[in-house]
């Protein structure tokens, strides 16, 4: 399932009700693999108070349906959420959740992750920054999410 | 018939609108789409395309009624 | 945090909950990776109602904090969350949660996946089957959490 | 004082206890406390063991007081 919200975003609500309706998983799922980005209050080395979310309506929604389809090609999943926010998102709200159900943990891993990547590098979604100096700037781009912070950059 | 032209994020802002309208012509490029909906302007380096909500590259041809999206690189998740 | 529990364990409740009092992380986190292994009604070809999860008490708590601690020397990790569950667990019941939070999601994805696979090698629980034909068994080992489903056993 | 030993799970069942008391002496390893504790069983393949709640090897010496555990390999998770 995927759903796009204007509004702030629970992703433990998400996952508990999208749960209790996926009766085609009961019994069968042994592992699930979540991901959950949130807006943190610095970027960059300026505080951020806000952050717009601007979207292409429809071709997101394409776009995320097949990066679903082509990591269920790769990998034996029995269901996946994506959760998306849209509009004005505040430091410590949930930007994203994805999560994938699957019978054994190395699936649900691979997918959850393979599917942020794609998400992150291909969904038509643009963020700009209001800081607290009140200027506004775009994010130029997404960092590569197989890098750590330790890395040298 | 013509080709819908949208923009989105830092180059819907550069460009002060958000879509355009182009008379559609036969061997139209994507790049041409560029070209005839913004003549004083050269395409800006790292922007991607669409067309119905696909992503193609410049030299990829269009049909009558497409529509086409430029913007910047996606920062979202 | 390391929690065991003798009930059953609602993972979302966990997570708000750590969250909510985890203070220390506010505005500072952009990343959580999160899994969760759940109890199948099925293993080896067998119907399972039941299994009884026995654990060496006072072992398993000091090898759960050694492996986050390991972690934390690899990754840049903002806190972690570890819950087990101890005790008989039933189908569609969760076993155990692993939680890690982090600024940014390269840490958080392998921080988490490297710490339920030294869970699933070293932490010393045991798993008994209640079979639905009434025999029980102990599971043998736990199979490698980077292989797939679809891959050749 | 003596050397505390564990069993669990499978090996627990196996044996039909819990735990055993062993005579410290000097020089004891691992499998010394397995032998004295075992003397007509050989330690079964793939058993792992800890002292002190460690890990460590069969040749890995104990000390007065020490708690050894026997188990089979871990399946929780």
């Amino acid at each position: 399932m995927i759903k796009l919200c204007a509004t702030p975003l629970d992703p433990w609500q998400e996952l508990q009700s999208h749960q209790a309706t996926a009766t085609h998983l009961t019994g069968q799922y042994g592992a699930t693999s979540i991901f959950v980005g949130t807006m943190r209050d610095f970027n960059q080395g300026d505080a951020v108070k806000g952050m717009m979310l601007e979207h292409y309506p429809g071709m997101t929604e394409k776009v995320l349906a097949n990066i679903v389809a082509t990591a269920e090609r790769q990998w034996a999943m029995l269901d996946c959420l994506i959760v998306h926010r849209i509009g004005m998102v505040r430091p410590d709200q949930p930007i994203v959740l994805v999560a994938v159900w699957s019978a054994h943990r190395g699936d649900a891993f691979d997918a959850c992750r393979a599917i942020m990547e794609a998400l992150k590098s291909t969904a038509p979604f643009w963020k700009k920054e209001q800081l607290e100096s009140n200027r506004s700037r775009w994010v130029n781009s997404n960092s590569n999410g197989y890098l750590h912070a330790n890395d040298a950059m | 018939m013509s080709i819908t032209v949208h923009y989105f994020a830092s180059l819907k802002e550069r460009l002060g609108r958000a879509s355009d309208n182009v008379d559609f012509a036969p061997d139209l490029t994507v790049l041409d789409v560029w070209t005839l909906a913004n003549p004083d302007l050269p395409l800006p380096t790292a922007i991607l395309v669409a067309v119905n909500m696909d992503y193609v590259t410049l030299t990829t041809s269009v049909a009558d009624a497409d529509t086409v999206a430029f913007f910047p690189p996606v920062t979202g998740g």
